[in-house]
């Protein structure tokens, strides 16, 4: 049997004068209750999983949420992308605390159950890694959503407010940014704009109603709504107050922009607007003309999504999308669009607007402009080939 | 106790307190690229390679790009194009050797980094490497980053929020 | 270790002259990526998963949700509740069809190619079994809340209205109510009203993102929002019109309301504004007065919540809580109230307001209104004791 | 095709097609408390035991109750609760025998839930129940149930908006 949303699979043939079928789960009982105290997917679903194009080194790389295969907005925790430099710790949560020091009025230690003491919040938000889709800067490399666009995941994350927190320590007035650290084997750090830090950041314990998955942080991830996923340290143990960047490996070495001058953007956080078809999409197949939904996902690092617009002649005309179920700031929204496919060749494209201002302009026009080796924050227009035969391929426009 | 969480003084937090950056202090040691040889023979070219050329996609390189980030094949290196030698001193002394991370005692940490430096030309190999010296290292790509400047602007700490949801546990400014 | 979010556990000792330890999982590398292609919770998590009270008799029964630990509004898949009237079948998608007959224009047969040809719609709203809190409805029974109120999540469903479905085949103008049947070995049936099944009820196939999960229905669920846990049909298989309800089991000799005289309330649909405080709350215990959170969740199967009143006396005095992240209509509304506990007695309580103009009773009215012998739809007011000890227990009032 | 789904006959849905009720067409079928009384023993007893008083907690009570709904200990049985035989039917032929759902035939259909009647005193032993006879069939608290009403009001199809996104798979009604 085929995945239910693993792929637009070939239709069952349906002979329709015989009588229908009584399958043996209608017969019989099925399962007892509790057979899995903590639930999993059916097994019919199993291709529904992570993948990776990282060489083999360790801890060291990335995986990718399976984009084509998911619906609304919230990705299971069990789909989460990855990205690790040194692996995923097993934290002992009683053995985990927070520090909070530097330019504070009073140095801090919080342990878990201080943490859950103070005020929390929730809200559902997307993290992008900065390098998503860099392979495709130049040219089309890979040939499905889930490679291309896979290191993208939105979640419910609920903790407390960094401004709380802060509150609690005090700031001294020079203090300008926050270093994040990790209890990780790469100490992952980031410095973070103590504007951010008290606009919007939060030190979440848990990521779609439960504890957060372990690689995901476990038990305590930095979430910097908006910024590139880097910069939401997971496994957070430590958060310094200073007057100036910290300049880690992650904004200096990595994470920093090349432009055609040889001069690098530095401290380029905020994820640029974005958008992608997920159905229809590269490696599926359609197997008939006729109706079809064309669904996607859009975000913005800068807010709310506005508007989508879909092409299907490769960007001589568009259409506006509409926008489906929740419109957040800064988080995934999702956008279909009912179309007719009349079994010819056809460009699936779409393009986001966000509240901001911003709007996703094609690869050509963002190549042209940052050269070729920008590589991170590539947010351009993503197109689909459908041929005369309904096999979809990617391609650069 | 009333209010979650406990004081904690800097020193306690000291093993923890291991960021190292131009602006602030620096641990104090010594290293030289002589010595620093013997211990990235020894801790680090089974990855990077003995002449610190990395190895494939897999193991970065550490040596070599100059002059080549505004061609096609831009190499990005310690030594072409990582601004600050502190920078250097802090990812190592946190993450490497990726086997053994914050393994590094303070003079070996200097002379490991000094070594990765001397091996792209910008230190000679009897160069002392320590909290006073580093001022005077040069590196090639110092000025090569341009600020987005998307850390500016107003901070603004929510005080009513904030005063609300902690009430006595609130520490004014 | 304790788990992170199981229990307001006892704080870990600390003492503040010693230095930290460097924890040996910031020292050596973690778990290499993709060990888990689909993840898993922290091994430290292991105790919060479904528990029942069922006695053991196969597939009938149901579980409960671990509400006590868990945050947001999301519940994740794995710890959805479960009620099975012949346990959990495992079914063959590409086997499966839904037919929608009886009072249409055109039967038709839909699998599930077709259905994800459809137009999508996503939204979150909760399922609660009507049967929840049944125990607590005469006298305080149960020691926790995955106890007495378990038999309640909250997902983003995804699937086609079935408003679009009926007008593909059109519909006969005396049809007045929809039969939605399961595939499982119950045949689980119940009779849906058309008003209702052309307003927003959704064919659903995924749940938070991915598929359906067997225990809630894979590959096919309707969801009904609002109304009562058992008419959001799992494994659905059939949608039949006609002029009158079917008279199922479902309908007549349960889920209907037994009052003083005998008689019985039918077609007792939508699930009433109700609300419980989840932390602190029975079986946890409170280890040093100070700030807490108080944190709970509110739910009206009419509408939106509109505000969320907390007594921690008992009921004599009540304070507005915060609602917090989204308030959407028939979903799980979390709200949060910063309490100073002074290590007394206490008695803590939520009363929710619904846009409908609909609040909270306390268990001793409703009790008094109905009678003994309700059991279902009970929206009581639950009060949690906490003694000077900071011992939580479940209390009648 | 293009449009999503296929026509399908009526005929071919029949084997799925097992609802009965008060409202709708009655499969043909007969059978006899008597009759009834073996299928009963060698199908359901084990489970709901010999005289159908159920086991505990875990297996329903089958029989009884009658009087009992407005006392402090209502049994809700087949005999003192369910308002028509017509539901007794349905949920038998779909739910019934647990382990071996839809696998009773209509005549052995008839025979068992008339000898759920039987044992509750609402037929004679020899009542012939069929499509025919089930009209005359008394049901203790068939006026047991009072209407909620929430289904009632206005049936308002979103016609604009199914137009819009189905195109010429709408189907006009
Ligand atoms: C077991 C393999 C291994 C060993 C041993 C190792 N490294 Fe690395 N090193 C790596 C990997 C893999 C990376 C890339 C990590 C990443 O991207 O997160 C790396 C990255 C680096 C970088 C950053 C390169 C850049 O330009 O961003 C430096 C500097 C470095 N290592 C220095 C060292 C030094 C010095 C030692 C020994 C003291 C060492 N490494 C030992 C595997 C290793
Ligand atoms: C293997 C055990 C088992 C067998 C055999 C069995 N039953 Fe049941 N029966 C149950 C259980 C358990 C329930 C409750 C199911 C539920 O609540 O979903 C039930 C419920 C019922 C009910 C509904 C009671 C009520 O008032 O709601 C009827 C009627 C019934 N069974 C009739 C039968 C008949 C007739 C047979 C034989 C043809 C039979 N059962 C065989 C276990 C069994
Ligand atoms: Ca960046
Ligand atoms: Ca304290
Ligand atoms: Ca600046
Ligand atoms: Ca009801
Ligand atoms: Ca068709
Ligand atoms: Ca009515
Ligand atoms: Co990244
Ligand atoms: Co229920």
């Amino acid at each position: 049997g085929t995945a239910l949303l693993a792929t637009l699979s070939q239709k069952s043939k349906k002979s329709e004068a015989a009588e229908l079928d009584i399958p043996s789960w209608t017969r019989e009982p099925g399962a007892p209750i509790l057979k899995k105290a903590y639930g999993a997917p059916s097994s019919f679903e199993k291709d529904v999983v992570r993948r990776t194009w990282t060489k083999m080194r360790g801890g060291q790389g990335s995986t990718l949420t399976p984009l084509a295969s998911l619906r609304g907005i919230i990705t299971p925790g069990g789909l989460h992308f990855e990205r690790h430099h040194a692996g995923v710790p097993d934290i002992d949560p009683a053995q985990h605390s927070l520090v909070v020091h530097g330019l504070v009025s009073q140095p801090m230690r919080f342990s878990l159950d201080d943490l859950h003491r103070l005020p929390s919040v929730s809200r559902i938000c997307f993290i992008e890694c900065s390098g998503n889709t860099g392979t495709e800067w130049t040219k089309a490399t890979r040939a499905d959503v889930q490679s291309t666009h896979g290191l993208l995941s939105c979640s419910e994350w609920t903790g407390v407010p960094l401004s709380y927190i802060l509150g609690e320590t005090g700031m001294e007035a020079d203090a300008r940014w926050v270093l994040a650290e990790g209890a990780d084997g790469a100490a992952m750090s980031r410095s973070i704009p103590l504007k951010k830090a008290l606009d919007d950041v939060i030190v979440a314990y848990a990521q779609n109603g439960e504890a957060l998955r372990p690689e995901q942080g476990y038990p305590l991830r930095l979430i910097c709504p908006g910024y590139e996923g880097n910069m939401n340290i997971k496994w957070l143990r430590r958060l310094k107050l200073g007057q100036y960047p910290f300049y880690t490996r992650e904004e200096t070495s990595k994470y920093t922009d090349l432009m055609p001058d040889g001069k690098a953007r530095q401290f380029s956080f905020t994820m640029g607007v974005k958008s992608v078809i997920v159905r229809p999409s590269g490696g599926m197949k359609l197997t008939s003309p006729g109706l079809q939904e064309i669904n996607g996902l859009a975000w913005s690092g800068h807010g709310k999504i506005t508007k989508v617009y879909v092409s299907t002649d490769g960007g001589k005309t568009w259409i506006a999308a509409r926008l489906d179920g929740l419109i957040l700031d800064k988080c995934l929204t999702r956008f279909t669009l009912p179309w007719v496919w009349n079994g010819q060749k056809a460009i699936l494209q779409s393009k986001a607007y966000d509240e901001a201002g911003n709007f996703q302009e094609t690869r050509q026009i963002l190549h042209a402009r940052y050269g070729d080796n920008l590589y991170y924050h590539n947010n351009g227009i993503q197109s689909w080939l459908v041929s005369e035969t309904g096999d979809i391929t990617n391609v650069f426009i | 106790s009333p209010c979650p969480g406990e004081p904690i003084s800097e020193d306690s937090i000291s093993p923890w307190n291991i960021d190292i950056s131009r602006n602030g202090p620096l641990p104090q040691g010594n290293g030289t690229p002589l010595i620093g040889k013997n211990i990235y023979l020894e801790k680090c070219a089974a990855c990077h390679g003995a002449s610190g050329d990395g190895f494939m996609d897999i193991y970065p390189a550490l040596r070599g790009g100059i002059g080549s980030l505004a061609t096609k094949t831009p190499l990005r290196t310690v030594g072409s194009f990582w601004p600050s030698p502190e920078s250097v001193l802090d990812y190592v002394r946190r993450a490497m050797p990726l086997n053994a991370p914050q393994s590094l005692n303070a003079d070996d940490l200097y002379s490991v980094v000094s070594y990765l430096l001397y091996i792209n030309n910008i230190i000679p190999q009897d160069f002392p490497l320590n909290e006073k010296t580093i001022s005077s290292v040069k590196m090639p790509n110092r000025n090569g980053f341009i600020d987005t400047g998307e850390e500016n602007g107003k901070i603004t700490f929510p005080y009513k929020e904030v005063q609300d949801r902690l009430g006595n546990c609130f520490r004014k400014k």
